[in-house]
């Protein structure tokens, strides 16, 4: 291990507290909301790793590896959904999607 | 991979088979019906399967095991979407969803509840609830003749994935802290006795917070009136009842482990008591159906919290119990709202008057079930209700406990004004216009089953809470 | 040498990232966010994790990166420019929130002292037999999510009458 | 006896299901009725076998019900003379309401939910009396309560009677939730739910807990029994069918909060703080309905009053200790109340469903068959000596009386006040609906002549003479009410058999002196008559005519009063619902249209979302609810990282 751990992990907290703040702000804009959510689990993938470097085992690695397959996944059917939206309203903004709500 | 691994798989390799042949059937024929028939097929024969095989060890090498409250909750998820399959033939061909897309992601949904109740270690698990949720993305959206369908997707998607995030992330510090990811190993070391790790317990808030968006709890509850308006019914009934009760089943799996979860017991009860206060106050001045229905689903998940608050004393046997009985009700509810709306009935109260003459059985279910929401016996939701409160008593949460039965007398109201709508207001000129819409014979038996269910609970819960507590 | 290495490393991602959340234009930001994505596999790979910066440098930075850059040209771009960043009373809330689970966790992680633990490096042979061995359901699950990530997103996208 | 006691609740319950599934498609009108009269007979016979063969208390336990860990609510019964003696009353009178029911329900398309409630409520009845565990009493008493709200809303196309059942389903909750809290409670105190051990019980604990297990219950039985202050669902319950009032209204249902208390007493009788709130709840509501009564025009909303004044006497009883006195009075005012109810659904009926009692007269002549039971009904209500209803009312006095002191002797004179009271108001009842000349309306209805009064379109077809099936069952009830002192006579006659009957479950009560005992009855004696008189005064002979003509003005000052029963349901509006009514449209309108839409985009938008998504508002935005999810894992990170680390 290069680096205390604890160091690992404010660098990964920093990281996930951006995108948080990312997905929260940009109302405005699906996409960047996305993008929030995949910097926030790029932040946990990186506590994972650092994890599995930490206790030598490679199940974090493995965990790293399939929240990078299931995010894809994720986005690749936002994305659809996006497009899918964009065309019906030719908007990107989540706030002008407001039918469902209560009377 | 042994002979046990596959013994165990069985199941779930069923489900998947069934899925990837309802696409390919799908390519080949446009009829719908063959995909909803092998769909039923693998469902039930999974549920077969696992109400047949007898406990064993665990796989060795796929992470799975085949325990009791496993194969329970297995045969609960096969049951419920071989019922929800049951349901969406004529709501579908009503609405124009047609196409193997349905059939097949529904059982993708399916394959994900029962990898999840299978799980032996949180990868497994957190991939099952994922699977699970984006199988529920693509349902909720999946009705794209109306306008809001793709909205719905959204709202579900959105918060859905932000929660993915938080559970990952929750996951990653506990497994920082144990550097297992086994599931008992895992709570062995992160709720301690004494103090636990300071950093465990954060990652154990992220955990509770992505779970407290899949069981809409307050505050992290508010997608949940808006989707249940917009997605087609047969799936609200699917996801009301089976994704709260996996992601019950999520936590049944990890808590019971722990040596002591005092340290949550904060957090777990500001859950709770907001999710029955909002839950059962935003219902009172609903006067959309689903919407209602919704906000009433708030508030009973806020009682789930409470008996797995107090677990030690009955409580997780009361949660698994409710997880299941919510789920029958949820069926039987939403299936008779499917019944009442395919032949384009509203959705407002006002839609429901006069609606216990027009359409008797399907009034008649969804009274029964409002009945066993409200907790009235003799139903499930009564018995569920009676162990989750005397669990909560037992183990000293007498503040909550009263809240919630002071709340649950509260619900009465809102349960019954759909009722009243359902038989005691005649439209009035409504009865001659409308045509009778008659349940087709896969709804009658679905919509009987549920019932019997909830009545079989409440009568003689004896059985299941044996299983439950020999799990 | 690497210690230095991993610090500045980390400076580079926050600063990316923070350059690409409050970016107006979203090309511009997947542009920042790539650098930071780099920099990120480079600390996974500083982390005894070759595999896993492979394939973030493949996956994110190469695919999911380019799949959100294609769906930001498809959708007219000038139209979502107009959106405009958001003002500055909207981040108050999110960036309070966000700095509460900052400091909750970031203070306790500072302070965070583990037992030094003799680990050998992770070696790809045994990273690849924990992957097929121990969670062996994990990549049937996965591979069926991205499936049906492409069943669903063809359902979605298919023309239809209207 | 275990197949007795199953039979006698599964037989109705089985009546209730197949008239709900097979009735109106498989059944024709004929069996279905002959299904739901026959089960109740046969649940009769099934109660009197299991008399004949009773020995001494049982407890049978049919199945498991409930059970997990330590708790334990099977399905068990108990028989003992409390409850066997009011299974034999409950199956009977309900035997002849039901064959009265068939005469009055022949032309409403509905009998088949008619008969299947009323089935079923028979069946939730017999639970709740005879259950031996809390749990299985409660699903007693909400199974009484939903059947209960299904018929008093049956005519539900009317929206006053669907608001009338809902009014009463949750004011009767109120009251449930004080049973739940209790139940709930006891079973963490004891550790057990049986009734019987938990009777055992009672000197475990101190008085404080008693006392507020017993209030508890208290607010139970007054949601139930209708009681000062929950009495306000019981008049507007008359909204349902007449036979349904006199099951269950009269007669058993709302008898169940008194046979709560009966049952419990052991235990939280040794609080004389529970005992006297008992005793006074029972007096204040024993008067509040007998002046509400004097006041009423309603045929049916006089009987309701006066119910809930009768009833008011039984828990009079119970707070005073006699146990003996309560159930007597429960069963003999189950017998003639219900006659005349079915009396007064008679009179309705060939009337053609006029209740105004002033628009009614001479039907002395012309429904002789229902005049004379309906006599007896009045004579036993007024509590004329040597009726049933005479020597059931003055063995709670003379219950009172002897229990002395200061408050006892105060609520001995507001009861024998409220005798009075009660005996002028029967009299008036009784001398203005069949003394007098026949006026016009009476004269159409037996004529037969066309009408053009009528409210209700689908009752009109039919009506003709009364059927014979409604008049007989009147007879044997008025014997009952009658003969029924021969239950329970005085010390001086011989000796009660009931009261030796119930000697092993109240011990020996103590009686008063031969002397006292005379003096009390003959001062009752004397009041009722007393009261009979006054009302003769003001309404009999030529004097009627003159009260029908003052009857033409308004109400004002204390009979309007007295007649929207002490205004107490515009208290309660002013108190409970318009409070609430303000406060929800505070809540929902200011914060959500003021905070939303004017100080959203001028000053705080933040704030304003955040007590917006607190009040459950989601305003549609995605973003909102994704804020919700952030701050619900700020909150729980900041606590677990900081208070507990």
């Amino acid at each position: 291990m290069i680096v205390p751990l604890a160091h690992v992990l404010v660098l990964a907290v920093i990281l996930f507290c951006l995108g948080l703040i990312c997905t929260l702000v940009w109302r405005s804009n699906v996409i960047m909301m996305l993008i929030g959510i995949e910097i926030m689990l790029n932040a946990a993938m990186l506590v994972f790793v650092g994890g599995a470097c930490h206790w030598g085992t490679a199940d974090g690695q493995v965990f790293a590896l399939m929240i990078m397959a299931m995010t894809s996944a994720e986005v690749s059917l936002a994305l659809a959904l996006v497009v899918y939206l964009h065309r019906r309203r030719n908007t990107v903004d989540t706030d002008e999607f407001r039918e469902l709500q209560d009377q | 991979m042994t002979a046990t691994d596959l013994f165990i798989a069985l199941p779930i390799i069923l489900l998947a088979v069934g899925a990837l042949v309802t696409l390919l059937v799908g390519a080949i024929t446009r009829t719908t019906n063959i995909g909803i028939v092998i769909a039923l097929a693998a469902t039930l024969g999974a549920a077969f399967w696992l109400m047949q095989s007898p406990p064993t060890l665990p796989a060795p090498t796929l992470g799975l095991s085949a325990g009791g409250l496993s194969r329970l909750f297995g045969v609960f998820f096969c049951l419920l979407a071989a019922g929800v399959l049951c349901l969406s033939v004529a709501y579908n061909r009503e609405r124009g969803i047609s196409g193997e897309e349905y059939p097949s992601v529904l059982l993708f949904t399916t394959f994900g509840m029962l990898a999840l109740a299978s799980a032996t270690n949180l990868l497994t698990l957190f991939l099952g609830l994922e699977a699970m949720s984006f199988g529920f993305y693509i349902l909720v959206a999946i009705d794209l003749q109306r306008g809001v369908s793709g909205e719905t997707g959204l709202k579900y998607l959105l918060p859905g994935a932000l929660s993915t995030a938080f559970l990952a992330f929750g996951i990653a510090l506990l497994y920082t802290v144990s550097g297992t990811l086994s599931l008992h190993e895992l709570m062995q070391f992160t709720l301690t006795s004494g103090t636990p790790d300071p950093i465990a317990l954060a990652g154990w808030g992220c955990l509770l917070a992505g779970l407290a968006f899949k069981l809409s709890l307050a505050p992290a509850h508010l997608w949940t009136p808006d989707v249940y308006q917009g997605a087609p019914a047969p799936v609200v009934a699917f996801l009301s009842g089976g994704s709260k009760a996996a992601t019950i089943l999520f936590l049944l799996l990890l808590l019971p482990q722990a040596v002591d979860v005092s340290a949550l017991r904060i957090p777990l009860c500001a859950l709770s008591l907001f999710s029955m206060m909002i839950g059962n106050c935003a219902a009172l001045r609903q006067n959309h159906v689903r919407r209602l229905m919704a906000y009433s689903s708030i508030a009973q998940m806020g009682y789930v919290v409470l008996a797995l608050l107090s677990g030690k004393s009955g409580g997780y046997q009361a949660a698994a119990f409710y997880a299941i009985a919510y789920g029958t009700i949820s069926l039987a509810a939403f299936g008779a709202i499917t019944v009442i709306e395919r032949n384009g009935g509203g959705e407002t109260l006002d839609d429901y008057r006069g609606v216990g003459s027009r359409q008797p059985f399907a009034a008649g279910v969804l009274a029964l079930s409002l009945f066993a929401l409200a907790g009235i016996p003799p139903t499930a939701g009564f018995t569920g209700k009676f162990l989750i409160f005397s669990a909560a008593i037992r183990s000293g949460e007498i503040t909550l406990a009263v809240t919630g039965i002071l709340l649950t007398a509260v619900s009465v109201y809102y349960y019954l004004r759909v009722v009243v709508a359902l038989y005691f207001n005649h439209a009035d000129n409504t009865e001659d216009t409308q045509p009778r819409s008659i349940p087709t014979a896969p709804e009658y038996a679905v919509l009987i089953a549920a019932a019997t269910t909830i009545l079989i609970l409440g009568l003689w819960p004896g059985k299941l809470i044996e299983l439950l507590s020999r799990a | 040498m690497e210690t230095y290495l991993f610090y500045i490393l980390a400076v580079v991602t926050v600063i990316g990232t923070i350059l690409a959340i409050t970016e107006k234009h979203p090309v511009h930001a997947i542009v920042h966010l790539v650098t930071s994505f780099f920099s990120l596999a480079a600390i996974f790979f500083l982390l005894a994790a070759p595999l896993i910066a492979m394939f973030e440098v493949i996956i994110y930075a190469g695919a999911v990166m380019v799949l959100f850059m294609f769906v930001i040209m498809m959708l007219d771009p000038g139209r979502t420019d107009q959106a405009g960043r958001p003002g500055l009373r909207q981040w108050l809330l999110p960036a309070i929130l966000g700095v509460i689970i900052l400091v909750s966790i970031g203070v306790l992680a500072a302070g965070y002292v583990t037992a030094p633990h003799t680990s050998s490096a992770i070696t790809v042979r045994e990273f690849a037999v924990t992957l097929f061995r121990k969670y062996g359901v994990a990549i049937e699950i996965i591979s069926m999510q991205l499936l049906f990530a492409v069943v669903g997103a063809l359902y979605l996208g298919r023309r239809r009458a209207p | 006896m275990k197949l007795y006691l199953e039979l006698i609740i599964l037989l109705p319950l089985l009546g209730g299901i197949s008239n709900a599934l097979l009735g109106g498609r498989l059944f024709s009108r004929r069996s279905s009725e002959f299904v739901a009269c026959a089960v109740i007979w046969g649940s009769c016979a099934a109660a009197l076998t299991a008399a004949y063969s009773y020995r001494s208390p049982e407890v049978v336990e049919i199945a498991t019900w409930l059970s997990d860990f330590d708790f334990k609510a099977p399905l068990t019964l108990y028989l003992d003379p409390l409850s066997l003696s009011l299974c034999l009353m409950i199956t009977f009178v309900c035997g002849l309401i039901h064959l009265y029911a068939v005469g009055y329900m022949r032309d409403d398309h509905c009998y088949v939910r008619f008969f299947a409630l009323l089935n079923l409520f028979v069946a939730a009845m017999l639970t709740l009396v005879l259950a031996e565990n809390l749990p299985l009493l409660y699903l007693g008493w909400e199974g009484v309560g939903f059947c209960s709200y299904a018929l008093i809303g049956f005519w539900y196309s009317d929206p006053k009677n669907a608001t009338a059942g809902r009014k009463a389903f949750i004011v009767t909750r109120i009251g449930d939730i004080g049973l739940g809290i209790a139940i709930v409670w006891m079973f963490e105190l004891f550790g057990t739910e049986s009734i019987t051990r938990l009777n055992q019980m009672g000197n475990l604990l101190p008085v404080g807990i008693v006392t507020a297990l017993g209030l508890l219950m208290l607010l139970a039985a007054m949601g139930k029994s209708a009681q000062v202050p929950l009495m306000v669902w019981l008049p507007d319950a008359m909204a349902g069918p007449t036979p349904v009032s006199a099951q269950i209204h009269a007669a058993t249902m709302v008898t169940a909060g008194v046979y709560l208390l009966m049952r419990m007493f052991p235990l939280i009788g040794s609080s004389t703080t529970v005992s006297a709130a008992i005793a006074i709840t029972g007096a204040l509501t024993a008067f509040y309905g007998a002046t509400c009564a004097v006041a009423q025009r309603d045929l049916k909303r006089i009987l309701a009053f006066s119910t809930i004044s009768q009833i008011g006497y039984m828990m009079l009883g119970v707070g005073s200790g006699a146990i003996t006195a309560a159930t007597f009075h429960l069963l003999v005012h189950a017998f003639f109340k219900a006659l005349l109810f079915l009396g007064a659904g008679c009179v309705i009926t060939t009337l053609h469903h006029e209740q105004d009692i002033f628009r009614m007269g001479g039907l002395r002549h012309k429904l002789p068959g229902t005049y004379w039971p309906f006599l007896a009904g009045a004579l036993c209500l007024a509590g004329l000596p040597l009726t049933g209803g005479f020597f059931s009312k003055d063995g709670i006095l003379s219950a009172v009386w002897r229990t002395g002191g200061m408050l006892y002797g105060g609520l001995y004179l507001v009861g024998l006040m409220t005798a009075f009271i009660t005996a002028v108001y029967t009299m008036r009842m009784l001398l203005v609906v069949f003394g007098g000349p026949s006026t016009p309306l009476s004269h159409q209805a037996v004529d037969g002549a066309d009408l053009t009064e009528n409210k209700d379109k689908r009752m009109v077809s039919g009506v003709g003479p009364l059927p014979r099936i409604m008049e007989w069952p009147l007879i044997p009830l008025a014997l009952l009410g009658l003969g029924g002192g021969l239950l329970n006579l005085p010390e001086y006659l011989g000796g009660g058999l009931l009261h030796s009957f119930l000697a092993p479950l109240t011990g020996h009560e103590p009686t008063l002196p031969h002397a006292t005992e005379l003096l009390l009855q003959g001062s009752a004696a004397i009041v009722a008559l007393a009261g009979t008189a006054t009302a003769w005064l003001r309404y009999g002979g030529q004097r009627r005519s003159l009260r029908l003509s003052e009857a033409q003005q308004p109400a004002r000052g204390l009979q309007a009063f007295l007649r929207e029963g002490w205004r107490v349901d515009q208290l309660y509006d002013l108190l409970f619902v318009r409070p609430y009514v303000r406060l929800a449209t505070l809540l929902w309108q200011r914060v959500d249209e003021g905070c939303i839409d004017d100080n959203l985009d001028r000053t705080s938008t933040q704030l304003g979302r955040f007590g917006n998504m607190l009040g459950g508002l989601g305003q549609g935005r995605v973003s909102l609810s994704l804020t919700g999810m952030a701050i619900a894992a700020a909150l729980m990170i900041a606590w677990l990282a900081w208070m507990t680390a």
